[in-house]
């Protein structure tokens, strides 16, 4: 009982700063974005001005990817790359137009069909405009085709039961299912091994891991699949911000450290905790 | 003009948000709730987006003769005449509803039983010892299927030492997962972050696209 | 034959599966379960001793595609409720989920011999997500603008005059059957003091059970094989008791096919090995 | 318009999907088709009845003409499919909406995160609490992309986290079975119950 009276006193004890939102960590999560938004900028700035930006880790399932689109040439098959879920403004929709760019353009060289289902709609327009330009870069813009982009209703077992099928309709040799996925990753991993794909998946939702895990031959796990978009490219100002990301995660794990002490010398009055439920 | 003035737009109206977010007690009245409205009304005007991409992406099918190009007729056809149809009188209609009903559920009760064969057939092909990591995932998996089911109990009894497998699937689920499930979430979320601040910044433009 | 194994047609898997859990449906075996203390147990033994006359709140917040895994909890925590004598109302943050469930549990208050409007009330859904559970929770007639799910008003439901607020005075205790969000955070958050118990499907079981040692929740159905565990405890077997044995089966398949295709591979490779 | 008729196209359509575990055929393909232009379909009168109209009726209508101005640049959107000419005039709703999207997740995403870091530390108290320690800082380690990847140190952590990690999707493969056969029992009730009447349950 008396924890639960001390879980009932945190949730109502919230502090107050002026016109700030009454919400746990309002002014906390604040100051952290300014200081991501700073150490992102300084990265940046520092990239622009032609400093060396350290190495990238080795991400397989990225590097995957020319093998998979050669593949796909050699068998004369086409290339899949789907999400069911992220819209325009959503995170997954900028990290998979990193993924787009770069799959597309490959595919115009090779002259691989290339085909990308979309579940939101005002996306599939954007995804159209990101391929168009990778065909315009790779010096093929007639080999754009209408059907290249398809709009299927996001509603969750419709779009399955729609891509399921084009799976075992066209065969395509390589599969590709980045962004944010549900219960219908297990159908879509499975359905592209049985016809044989070679399949890269990445997604944030570790409850959907497994799942890529045990049917895809590449999976990148969680906060893998936002760093594509700087190891595809290589451009140093986009290395910048994951150079950036890493440093946050120091002050992260410094921070944790200076919790743990103040909490093993006093629970009570731990700072650390009290300024970040701030 | 072409680029230039929309990452500008799309860097001023994220500020703009974020400022009165931050700033502002989030109430349906005060200034974040009206940005969302205005949000939401230019997603209902945008509305007809995605039938206007099906109708090209099954025109150009039915227009080629493509092998199922009969069901792409068939598709059009529903589509306008059940949209027009619902616009008409509205999703409380009784005969609407009875077409949503009689199709829509149970195609997608369908669809999602399915996943428990394709679980079956992916655990077959996927968890073999290959490597100390898939070895790892198929035990820990295979020790959670037995604890979840009587047959768990009557292999290690949860009267006994440990509490049984199910105590020993109670330590992992809250000790270690729930680390590792933080310790992504942590990653995730300034990976995500990072993402958006490269828009933000304007240094990810390729939404542009050309001109 | 082991290259053949180890390449196997999962159409024949399929076949399997569909053998395994359809035979124990139409003839169930009946194995024994054992009751999880820390979950199930817990949850009965809060709601054993409730004193009479109780008032317990049900809150819907699943679909009906989780149907196989809440309707048997739904049915077993009445049937308790009915052996207790304890006064149920019915409330859903789904609409779907409540338009589902809701004459199901007409159909065993019917049973149960309770007169609605005195035994139960279905308040039935409330747009507005959180907003106006807070507000039902301050004023629980002008929240819930005082109509019940067929617009019946609440002055002319006898229950509901003890209901005016909902606070651990007025409600006993909520019972929330959750698939997915909104779900359980309303109450931990807005109403802590309010003792609340889940019934979760399974995929939630484990990102539930952190709440039970702190207290938030009074314990929990741990999905399927909880439902089952429940229904051993009030003494009336039910659907879950009866699809364990399917579970069970289908279960034992899976892990049966894990250790063959690992026959397999190792087989083939120590096969090829040789050849070499 | 009998609900023995809805019963009826139900326990077709679950077959016609069934289907597809042995082979994909035209049976499947036609509800395949139909369950897409019904749900674009209701897609859209979901969002006319509960957006368009509203706003419309109770917001222009009543006076909120400045709701005029993002629907006017929503339009822009349409041009989408314009004449190759126009078509960059759809970028300015884009740019529009992602910036409120933007600026809305970077107000609220830290948020939760603190909470997240402040459970990390927060109640010491046996080997476990330590052990969890050890593990998050592992996995935090493991997603570090351009530092110390020479280091021995570091990698022999990587593995270490990545086998934490093989442990928890193990887990919750493990978990989420029971939930996802419990939905094909379902199924297969429908079709062994309320159609065949074979088997009475409850």
């Amino acid at each position: 009982m008396s924890l639960l009276l001390a879980a009932a006193a945190e949730t109502t004890k919230v502090p107050r700063w002026g016109i700030f939102v009454d919400v746990d960590g309002a002014v906390s999560g604040f100051i952290t974005a300014i200081i991501l938004m700073a150490i992102t900028w300084y990265f940046v700035t520092a990239a622009r001005a032609g400093r060396p930006m350290p190495q990238i880790r080795k991400l397989a399932g990225l590097d995957a990817i020319d093998e998979a689109i050669g593949r796909a040439t050699e068998m004369g098959r086409p290339v899949f790359l789907a999400n069911r879920t992220a819209g325009v403004g959503s995170v997954h929709s900028f990290a998979l137009w990193g993924y787009m760019g770069y799959i597309a353009k490959l595919c115009a060289q090779y002259d691989t069909p290339f085909v990308n289902i979309a579940g939101d709609y005002l996306a599939a327009a954007v995804n159209e405009e990101v391929i168009k330009q990778s065909y315009l870069e790779a010096g093929r813009p007639e080999a754009f085709r209408p059907d290249t982009v398809r709009y299927v209703p996001g509603d969750q077992w419709a779009w399955t039961s729609a891509t399921s099928g084009m799976l075992k309709r066209e065969l395509p040799a390589a599969t590709m299912w980045i962004g944010y996925f549900y219960a219908e990753s297990m159908t879509l991993a499975e359905v592209g091994a049985q016809i044989g794909a070679i399949q890269i998946a990445a997604t944030t939702n570790t409850a959907q891991l497994p799942f890529f895990i045990a049917s895809c031959d590449y999976t990148l796990i969680g906060e893998e699949e936002y760093a594509a978009s700087a190891y595809l490219s290589k451009e140093p100002m986009l290395t910048g911000t994951l150079v950036a990301e890493d440093v946050g995660k120091i002050i992260v794990a410094a921070i944790v450290v200076l919790g743990v002490i103040a909490e093993l010398v006093s629970p009570e009055a731990n700072f650390v905790s009290k300024m970040l439920q701030f | 003009m072409k680029r230039t003035v929309p990452v500008i737009i799309t860097t001023v109206t994220a500020t703009i948000v974020f400022l009165s977010i931050v700033l502002f007690k989030t109430d349906a009245a005060g200034w974040p709730g009206q940005f969302d409205r205005m949000r939401q009304f230019m997603a209902a005007v945008m509305m007809f987006m995605g039938m206007a991409n099906m109708t090209r992406v099954h025109g150009s099918a039915i227009r080629k003769r493509d092998r199922n190009w009969m069901f792409s007729v068939w598709l059009l056809v529903i589509m306008f005449a059940y949209a027009i149809f619902g616009m008409a009188v509205g999703n409380k209609n009784a005969t609407y509803r009875w077409i949503y009903d009689a199709f829509i559920p149970p195609i997608n009760s369908t669809m999602y039983a399915m996943v428990a064969f394709y679980l079956t057939s992916a655990s077959y092909k996927a968890f073999r010892a290959k490597t100390l990591d898939a070895a790892l995932m198929m035990a820990c998996a295979v020790w959670v299927m037995l604890s979840n089911v009587p047959v768990g109990d009557m292999l290690w009894s949860s009267e006994s030492w440990l509490g049984g497998m199910a105590g020993v699937r109670d330590w992992i689920v809250s000790v270690p997962n729930s680390a590792v499930s933080r310790g992504i979430a942590v990653g995730t979320f300034l990976g995500g972050f990072a993402t958006q601040l490269r828009v933000f910044l304007g240094i990810e433009r390729r939404h542009l696209g050309q001109g | 034959m082991l290259e053949k194994l180890n390449n196997l047609d999962s159409r024949w898997m399929y076949l399997a599966l569909v053998i395994v859990l359809v035979i124990p449906i139409i003839k169930p075996i009946g194995m024994s379960i054992s009751v999880n203390k820390d979950l199930t147990q817990r949850m009965y033994d809060f709601i054993e001793n409730l004193p009479p006359d109780s008032l317990i709140m049900f809150d819907i917040a699943s679909s009906s595609s989780s149907d196989t895994e809440i309707t048997p909890m739904i049915y077993a925590v009445m049937e308790h409720m009915a052996k207790k004598g304890h006064k149920l109302l019915v409330a859903g943050q789904w609409e779907s989920g409540l338009a589902y469930w809701s004459p199901k549990i007409d159909e065993r208050a019917k049973e149960y011999g309770w007169k609605y409007g005195v035994d139960y009330v279905n308040i039935g859904f409330k747009a507005g997500g959180t907003a106006t559970w807070r507000a039902i929770g301050q004023d629980f007639w002008k929240g819930a603008v005082g109509v019940d799910i067929n617009g019946t008003p609440f002055e002319e439901l006898p229950l509901m005059a003890r209901i005016k607020k909902i606070d651990p005075e007025t409600i006993d205790l909520i019972v929330i059957y959750e698939s997915g969000s909104p779900g359980m955070e309303t109450w931990i958050t807005y109403f802590p003091t309010v003792p609340l118990v889940k019934g979760s499907v399974a995929a939630e079981i484990s990102s539930s059970v952190r709440y039970i040692p702190t207290g938030q929740l009074k314990g929990l159905i741990p999905g399927m094989r909880g439902a089952a565990e429940y229904e051993k405890l009030v003494g009336r077997p039910g659907i879950a008791t009866q699809l364990m044995d399917a579970q069970s089966m289908s279960h034992i398949l899976v892990i049966l096919l894990i250790a063959l295709g690992n026959v397999a591979y190792f087989g083939a490779k120590k096969k090829s090995a040789e050849a070499r | 318009m009998t609900p023995e008729l809805q019963t009826w196209i139900g326990v077709i359509a679950t077959l016609g999907i069934f289907s597809f575990l042995i082979k994909e055929n035209p049976f499947y393909r036609f509800f395949e088709y139909t369950v897409i232009g019904l749900s674009a379909a209701h897609t859209v009168v979901m969002t006319w009845d509960n957006y368009t109209k509203p706003f419309w009726n109770n917001g222009i209508m009543k006076g909120e003409y400045y709701l005029l101005i993002p629907g006017a640049i929503a339009i822009l959107y349409y041009f989408r499919y314009a004449p190759a000419k126009y078509q960059w005039l759809y970028r300015y709703p884009l740019a529009l909406i992602m910036g409120y999207d933007i600026g809305y997740s970077l107000a609220y995403d830290p948020r939760p995160f603190m909470v997240q870091i402040r459970g990390t530390f927060e109640g010491l108290k046996d080997l476990n609490s330590f052990i969890y320690l050890a593990i998050f800082f592992g996995v935090v380690v493991y997603f570090i992309f351009t530092f110390g990847n020479k280091s021995k140190g570091v990698e022999k952590t990587r593995n270490i986290a990545r086998y934490a990690m093989m442990m928890y999707f193990g887990v919750a493969f493990g978990n989420t079975v029971q939930g996802r056969f419990s939905l094909l029992l379902g199924r297969l009730l429908f079709l062994l119950g309320d159609w065949l009447g074979l088997v009475k349950l409850g």
